[in-house]
């Protein structure tokens, strides 16, 4: 009964130092199938270090992180990534000298096993139009079908980070990490994310955001998840963080200048 | 030689044509370069350094019957009937500045020994080891070092700690002679120094004295050492030669300066008796009653109970000490001889280094 | 006991060299995160000077040894200049144009001096010093240590104490940053080049009355300063420094009780170790791409 | 459309340049059989170098996996008696393990340690081939390493590859297939794959590569075709020694590969032929040529940045604009 009404993820007594420096102290929490998470916080409040020891790149220094109730932490991050748990990154990653279409095959390699001979033979022609058709599919999901033959380099901002979340979704993920998916978008492109992330969602991905754009965050996730100095502050509605006097009191100011940046 | 009138053959003159080409050591080069002179230039005659470079060209040489000649005997073999050794058999004649000290020196009787880690050193280890062994010296240290060495005083230090009466460079590179004779002056050596070669020796003195080097044993002559005016001498006006070298490249004479000019002396004279440049009949000649005009004095071919031929020109190898300053021969001795005495003695260093042709390979 | 004091005066003079050798490389890389691979030739190009200069022209040896160190300082700074420089972007750009530079100037020194046997240059200081337990060393040995703290200890002044060592220190740790503070990146690197040149060239300065003066020198240069770079951690001075005395007295004993070939073996597989356990080296802290 | 009918230009200019290439060695004369020979064994080289390249890594060690080749054929054909037509590809298939070994601890490394990581374990392999001379016959090597031999049943004797033009021909086939296999190789998904590794190896990780074992791949099978090219290399000489090897030789690779350019399968055989042209053409000016390699590199690395692959593409780009510039 427990397993089955296990959290997706849950993060338990995850501490993190480098040096002297405690980045991550004794952070728990969890999140439920289906839902957005905002993770939130002032600058250094460890975000994005959480961020990578769920992902696989850094290697807790103690507690534990738990998959639908497995414990993945300490693993490389292809294998992270091969349960279902797949990442973004803040500055956007993509192979700028080649197509759309070409960055997204580039993304279908997860579920495809490496057969040197198959592909030496050209044994694995199947399975490459299988992938071409799930490439064709997210294209379409993404709203890149116009773009598929432009260069990742020639991309306006808000496409190039559709794309992005394109290759992640095509590895599969029943965990979707996106760091910062709105920074530096003006308010159109962030509204058109907006709404494909919930697309997303619908399509039975969790995902947990580490965003400044309060605007965002507040608009679009479920419960948020406050961090400060590497420690757990608040968590809950958008609304009830957001009246939250601790929150207000560590946070509130930089949050609101995160807002006014990304307002202009 | 050209400029001596070329070469006779039936009552003409003919003009010798050199070409040469770099292998730089490599076999394939090596190979490369053996078959552009036969294909562009036609070349009669192929000297070469050997070594390294010489199994890679042996097929295609044998093939094409071409005569060839190398410095380094450990290239015979019974299946190159063409590739002979006419000038210097390394190292089968360091025993002779082995018997000489030993007959001169009685009373040294702990020898040290180190060399470089090639195929120039190692064979060389062996004929000392079955040197000192014969005129009855122990060897009390080895050291091989690696070529790529620098500083030699751990090396030295090593061999000095042994106690030795006599310290053997081996075949050594010349530079490596150089800054070990250095080194062993520095750090105190009273005892004798044997070497296959002491090529830039006037450096050494510089570096060191006069006194250290004093009676330093190797077997390369300069050539205008009186002793070599001496009749038996095939070598033709050695002191012009060196005088023309030394001239040509100063401070660059060395043990193998007047080794490919000896050569050319003897190939021509049997191209002259042949009345022919046509490789085979040239050996013929050359090997006509299995003895031959070495730069040292007539000499025989020998080889068959090392290298499985008789491809090799020995007769008599100058003993060379320093003296007052200057290289000078202090006597001719037979290799023949010695090894008539002692050929057990090297043949079973030789296995144990893993050097005869049978093992080889 | 002779022996061993014997090579641990061996493996003292050894270590200067090393460390000489291997500061220069650390310091160019550090700096500027650039592996010369000309490193050796700069050695050969500062031991050449000597011979053209004082064996072959009779000038002083402390006045060849100082040409020296300024020509290869020259030398490297027009290497920053036009080889480095314009390839900041791209370290493997860098790298080989060091490898072009090397060939060139291994044909420069053969055109010059010709191949065969070894350049001839007199010791300045002739003699030995004999100290006691029957130790032995030559002055110009003894002089070219002393010569070589000398500078390393210069080195390790200017850069802990001054404040163009403060600026080549904060390049070194993070270019942008130190940027930002108002540092050019621009003549730190031009500084630490010239620096760097200047120590291989007074190396090969000091060192050609006592080794092998000859167009190819340069290898054996270049691989024991890479082992020491490593094995110090790359980037580090002073591990460096340290690495360079563990491998010069580990050498040294080495070839003294068993032999020459094997020492220089298991320093390869030593440096290979430490790549394997411990990229960053004894000393070194970040790791560099 | 564009990339079928680009497909159709390669096997066109195959069909043409493939029995030329087979024709050339019996119009020329047998000195210079030997250079295509050589020439061909570099084309190996240099391709297979860029395999492991395309993961990012710049590696000194190819030049010694190919001795491993060459060291393991002659000492399986010489010592073991093997049938040397086995021994070839078994030696090649050692080489690809030798490699996979020595990927432990090389490709913990990456960059500039990467480099000097594989310089270090190329020499300590060389090293240790002077030093053994059992079974590696120290630094003098190993000779009378039995040649590749075919009995044929038209011909009387068998048929000797020593000779130059068999072995070419053979050769010849084997540097088809195996640039055949490298493309292939290069542009199936692995080859997709080692792009995205080499170029963002973090997103690589976060979709679930794992970069190590692709590293890995691609290290191990360059490895198998320098071994390959060195087990031919060594039964055609008939001898081998660990000089061979050198460093020296390696920076000759390096400097085809980057003369020729990295980013397409042309580069580095554009890069070889050219340089090894020019080589013999300049075979006179012989003590000179390693300044001019020199010279042409840092030229090269000026002017040419992307190598002699992309000098079409830019002459094209001059002359557009040229034309652009009359017009205008």
């Amino acid at each position: 009964m427990a397993t089955a009404a296990a959290p997706l993820l849950e993060v338990r007594g995850l501490c993190k130092r480098f040096g002297g420096l405690v980045a991550l102290d004794r952070v728990s929490f969890q999140v439920r199938e289906g839902e957005i998470r905002g993770l939130i916080g002032p600058n250094g409040a460890g975000k994005s270090t959480l961020f990578k020891n769920i992902a696989g790149f850094y290697r807790p220094g103690a507690g534990e992180i738990l998959l639908a109730g497995r414990p993945i932490s300490g693993r490389p991050p292809y294998e992270i990534a091969g349960l279902g748990v797949v990442r973004t990154f803040q500055e956007t990653t993509l192979f700028q000298e080649l197509s759309v279409m070409r960055n997204l095959e580039a993304g279908c390699h997860l579920h495809a096993s490496s057969g040197l001979f198959r592909a030496l033979l050209g044994l694995d022609r199947e399975r490459l139009e299988r992938q071409r058709q799930a490439a064709g599919r997210i294209l379409d999901f993404v709203g890149l079908r116009e773009r598929r033959a432009q260069l990742a380099s020639e991309l306006p901002l808000g496409s190039q980070r559709a794309l992005a979340l394109g290759i992640a979704l095509l590895a599969k993920p029943r965990l979707l990490l996106l760091d910062e998916p709105f920074a530096g978008m003006n308010p159109a492109e962030t509204a058109h994310m907006m709404e494909l992330t919930r697309k997303v969602r619908r399509s039975g991905i969790t995902i947990v955001l580490v965003e400044h754009n309060m605007k965002a965050v507040m608009g679009l996730c479920d419960f948020v998840t406050v961090l400060n100095f590497g420690r757990l502050l608040a968590e809950g509605t958008p609304e009830s963080v957001r009246r939250d006097p601790a929150v207000l009191e560590a946070y509130l100011g930089s949050a609101a200048g995160g807002t006014e940046r990304a307002s202009c | 030689m050209n400029r001596a009138g070329g070469l006779r053959i039936g009552g003409d003159n003919y003009k010798v044509e050199f070409v040469s080409y770099d292998n730089e050591y490599l076999p394939d080069k090596a190979l490369q370069g053996m078959k552009k002179l036969v294909g562009e230039h036609d070349v009669k005659f192929v000297m070469m350094l050997g070594g390294d470079t010489w199994p890679a060209v042996q097929p295609f040489a044998t093939r094409r019957k071409l005569l060839t000649s190398t410095l380094l005997p450990s290239d015979l073999s019974p299946d190159a009937p063409y590739h002979i050794a006419p000038c210097e058999v390394h190292p089968i004649y360091n025993v002779t500045g082995v018997e000489w000290m030993a007959q001169n020196f009685p009373e040294l009787k702990r020898a040290a020994i180190c060399a470089q880690n090639d195929s120039l050193g190692l064979p060389s280890v062996a004929t000392y080891l079955a040197a000192f062994e014969a005129a009855g010296i122990d060897v009390v240290d080895q050291n091989i070092f690696d070529p790529s060495t620098t500083d030699f005083a751990p090396v030295v230090t090593s061999m000095l700690a042994s106690g030795p009466d006599i310290v053997c460079l081996d075949t050594c590179y010349a530079d490596y002679v150089n800054l070990i004779t250095e080194q062993l002056f520095h750090q105190g050596f009273k005892g004798k120094i044997i070497s296959c070669t002491f090529d830039n020796y006037q450096d050494v003195i510089e570096k060191t004295s006069k006194e250290f080097v004093e009676g330093f044993i190797f077997q390369f002559p300069d050539f205008d050492d009186p002793a070599l005016r001496q009749d038996f001498i095939n070598f033709k006006r050695p002191k012009d030669f060196y005088e023309k070298f030394v001239e040509r490249h100063p401070g660059q004479w060395s043990a193998v300066a007047w080794e490919y000019a000896s050569i050319m002396d003897l190939w021509k004279a049997a191209a002259e008796q042949a009345a022919s440049v046509e490789p085979l009949a040239v050996l013929e000649a050359m090997k006509q009653g299995g003895r031959a005009p070495h730069a040292f004095g007539d000499a025989s071919w020998w080889g068959e109970e090392l290298w499985g031929i008789d491809n090799a020109l020995v007769g008599n190898w100058p003993v060379v000490t320093v003296r007052d300053g200057r290289a000078r021969i202090e006597e001719f001795r037979s290799i023949p001889e010695w090894w008539s005495c002692y050929k057990d003695l090297l043949v079973k260093h030789m296995e144990a280094m893993g050097l005869m042709h049978y093992q080889q390979g | 006991m002779e022996l061993v004091l014997q090579s641990i005066a061996n493996a003292l003079v050894q270590s200067g060299f090393f460390s000489l050798w291997a500061v220069g490389l650390v310091l160019i890389f550090g700096v500027m995160g650039i592996i010369n691979f000309a490193h050796g030739e700069m050695v050969m190009v500062g031991a050449y000077t000597v011979w053209l200069l004082y064996a072959g022209q009779g000038l002083p040896f402390p006045l060849a040894l100082l040409a020296a160190a300024l020509i290869v300082c020259l030398l490297g700074l027009c290497m920053e200049r036009f080889l480095f420089q314009p390839f900041r972007e791209n370290p493997l750009g860098g790298l080989i144009n060091s490898i072009g530079l090397l060939f060139i100037l291994q044909v420069l020194a053969v055109q010059i001096g010709g191949l065969g046997l070894m350049k001839h240059v007199p010791p300045a200081f002739p003699g030995t010093l004999e100290l006691p337990f029957e130790v032995r060393i030559p002055v110009q040995r003894a002089v070219a240590l002393v010569v070589s703290l000398g500078l390393l200890a210069a080195v390790g002044w200017l850069l802990t104490w001054t404040r163009l060592g403060w600026a080549l220190r904060a390049v070194s740790m993070d270019r942008e940053a130190a940027a930002l503070q108002g540092i050019s990146v621009r003549r730190i690197g031009m500084f630490a080049m010239g620096l760097g040149a200047a120590l291989a060239g007074t190396a090969g300065a000091l060192m050609a009355p006592l080794v092998r003066v000859e167009p190819y020198m340069g290898h054996a240069v270049i691989i024991t300063a890479f082992i020491v770079a490593i094995v110090g951690g790359i980037g580090s001075i002073r591990g460096a420094v340290l690495a360079a005395v563990l491998y010069a007295f580990f050498h040294t004993f080495v070839t003294t009780y068993y032999s020459g070939t094997l020492a220089t073996m298991l320093g390869l597989f030593i440096m290979l170790l430490v790549l394997v356990i411990k990229p960053t080296g004894l000393m070194g802290s970040r790791l560099r791409e | 459309m564009n990339s079928a009918s680009r497909r159709h230009g390669w096997w066109l200019a195959a069909a043409v340049l493939l029995p030329a290439l087979a024709a050339l060695p019996f119009f020329l004369p047998f000195h210079r059989q030997d250079f295509m020979i050589f020439l061909l064994l570099d084309v190996m080289l240099v391709v297979s170098y860029r395999l492991v390249t395309l993961s990012g890594e710049w590696s000194l060690i190819h030049m010694v996996l190919m001795g491993c080749g060459g060291y393991a054929s002659a000492l399986l054909s010489k010592r073991a008696d093997l049938l040397v037509w086995l021994s070839i590809p078994l030696a090649a298939l050692l080489t690809a393990a030798v490699a996979l070994l020595l990927s432990f601890p090389l490709l913990r490394m990456r960059g500039f340690y990467f480099l000097i990581g594989s310089y270090a374990a190329g020499e300590a392999v060389r090293l240790a081939w002077k030093y053994f001379v059992y079974p590696f016959g120290g630094p003098k090597g190993l000779k009378l390493i039995p040649p590749l031999e075919l009995q044929l049943p038209f011909l009387e004797q068998p048929l000797s590859f020593v000779e130059p033009i068999p072995f070419y021909l053979l050769l010849l086939v084997v540097t088809c297939v195996s640039l055949l296999l490298l493309y292939r190789l290069e542009h199936s998904r692995i080859g997709l794959t080692l792009h995205m590794v080499h170029w963002q190896p973090s997103l690589a990780e976060a979709v679930g590569v794992n970069s190590w074992r692709y590293r890995t791949l691609a290290f191990a099978c360059g490895a198998f075709f320098a071994g390959l090219a060195g087990a031919l290399f060594v039964h055609y000489l008939g001898s081998i020694n660990p000089n061979q090897f050198a460093i020296g030789e390696m920076l000759y690779i390096l400097v085809w590969v980057i003369i020729g350019g990295t980013r397409t399968f042309a580069g580095p055989v554009i890069g070889v032929v050219v340089l090894s042209v020019l080589n013999e053409i300049f075979r006179q000016y012989d003590e000179w040529r390693p300044a001019i390699y020199g010279l042409i590199l840092l030229l090269s690395m000026r002017f040419l940045p992307d190598g002699l692959e992309s000098l079409p593409g830019r002459l094209r780009g001059l002359w557009r604009r040229r034309v652009a510039a009359a017009q205008g």
